[in-house]
């Protein structure tokens, strides 16, 4: 098909931060692209990265996947990952998978960035 | 088995791309047949986690796979939606596909057990001569309500 | 004809309530195919008008009747989107099936009108051994702009 | 299936007009609800009917005859009938059918309670 699989992905620097807005439904088709923009991001060795998530309608566990190992690389280069804005539907699916725990979930970007 | 006609099958190509015009339809669906917004939306996570684990798994990503969706109405014993998802994949012995521990962070392996979560039967198949079918079932929780059915424990009711 | 398979087929019973998930999954799939909005929306509404013809005239409002709906995207001569519905309903003279003068203010008349009024192709055959096929083709606007595939029109790049 | 072809349809009187505001997809399943709701409400021989229009996102030709049924037992009843608030992509279906200059057509309830 056309161009499906691409997503518009925002992202915003803000001091030694990075805020990364995917917009639209992360699935099987989308999460590529949103996995391929986070690594780059963490390429620069951001100390805070938020994924402001309040764009996001609908997310599958390849969405989820793809920010577990977001958090993974993260973790092995010292920087705080945050997930902000989680509509209804979203936050569900972290809770199913028992992920709700893991992961640094803020209201919204700013209370990540102030966190 | 299934005495009626599904109401709708479908067939696809085992393309990415597909999943998001197959949600689409399954909400406009289940939401006239009177699930409410959560399990609507719950549905069409665990049609989409399937038909991508028929993808990524039966098909390896080949694009040229076909997949059938069936979608059932059923009154007896009681009122419920059944959706089978058959492939001509490659099979594996269902008692091997199952979820995995949560407790251990790491990316997937999460499909399964969001399935079983969301649905209340969840059953893997060998199909005949060749590839998987998956059944999934959901009553809506407005359908008996009060009594026996009322979900106490899922993720929803767990909010507010 | 149609050298590759559909990306999507759809059998479906010939049941009203089945109009409103057949145009969900429409919207989305040909929003990701390169359709803006208002070609979506029309594209949503040549198929309900087809299938609600299928209903009340193929099967006179029987609801046991089956209605078949591929989606096929074409590339060649131009890119386009090609969609079959087929049923086994009655069968009538396709010269028959015409639009009506509008000038005449009366109820009815106005589905084939609107069907040819928003797609680029609507040629109705009969079907061997029975029923009906409609052919409905439509080029999304994006696509004959500015050269070869760098889809300036279409609306996910019009939206900043 | 469940109750999808019954419709909501708000009724309100105000003097000697009707305002009958559908709620929700206008297409073969729904319309005939409407149909048998205008029918009542026209028995009772109001002045003027008016038709909001702005809580429906989709209608079909089943929509649009049930709309011109009516026209023709307004015409019939001297009743006048408005068509309130509609929506771009049901305006452009009256468009299609011809039928956006045989209808009275108003921006709002309001505009058409005043005309
Ligand atoms: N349709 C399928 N066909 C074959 N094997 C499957 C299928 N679905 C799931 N499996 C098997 O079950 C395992 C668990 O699936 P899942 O929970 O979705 O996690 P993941 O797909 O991320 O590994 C998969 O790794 C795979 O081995
Ligand atoms: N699928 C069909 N099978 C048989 N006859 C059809 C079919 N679709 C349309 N027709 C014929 O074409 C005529 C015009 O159709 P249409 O413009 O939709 O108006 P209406 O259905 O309101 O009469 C119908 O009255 C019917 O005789």
């Amino acid at each position: 098909m056309n161009n499906g699989q691409e997503m518009e992905i925002q992202v915003e620097n803000r001091d030694d931060s990075v805020v990364v807005t995917p917009m639209g439904e992360v699935d099987l088709a989308r999460s590529p692209s949103l996995r391929s923009r986070l690594k780059q991001v963490l390429g620069e060795s951001p100390n805070r990265l938020v994924v402001d998530l309040s764009q996001v309608p609908y997310m599958d566990s390849s969405g989820v996947a793809t920010l577990v190992e977001a958090l993974q690389q993260c973790r092995a280069h010292d920087c705080s990952l945050f997930l902000a804005g989680l509509q209804d539907r979203v936050r569900s699916v972290f809770e199913i998978a028992r992920l709700d725990t893991v992961f640094n979930i803020t209201a919204d970007t700013t209370s990540a960035l102030d966190a | 088995m299934n005495p009626q006609p599904p109401a709708i099958r479908l067939e696809i190509l085992s393309q990415a791309d597909l999943l998001a015009p197959v949600r689409a339809m399954l909400i406009s669906f289940s939401e006239r047949f009177g699930f409410d917004e959560i399990e609507t939306g719950h549905l069409a996570l665990a049609v989409d986690e399937a038909l991508a684990n028929v993808i990524r798994h039966g098909y390896e990503s080949r694009p040229d796979g076909r997949i059938w969706i069936s979608i059932f109405l059923m009154e007896e014993p009681e009122r419920r939606i059944r959706i089978e998802i058959e492939d001509e994949g490659r099979q594996t012995d269902p008692a091997q596909i199952t979820s995995r521990d949560l407790a251990e962070v790491r990316p997937g392996g999460l499909g399964v057990n969001i399935m079983q979560e969301v649905t209340d039967t969840c059953e893997f198949q060998r199909r005949t001569p060749g590839g998987m079918r998956l059944i999934l079932e959901k009553t809506p929780r407005g359908a008996a309500d009060s009594s026996d059915q009322n979900h106490a424990g899922t993720p929803e009711n767990g909010k507010q």
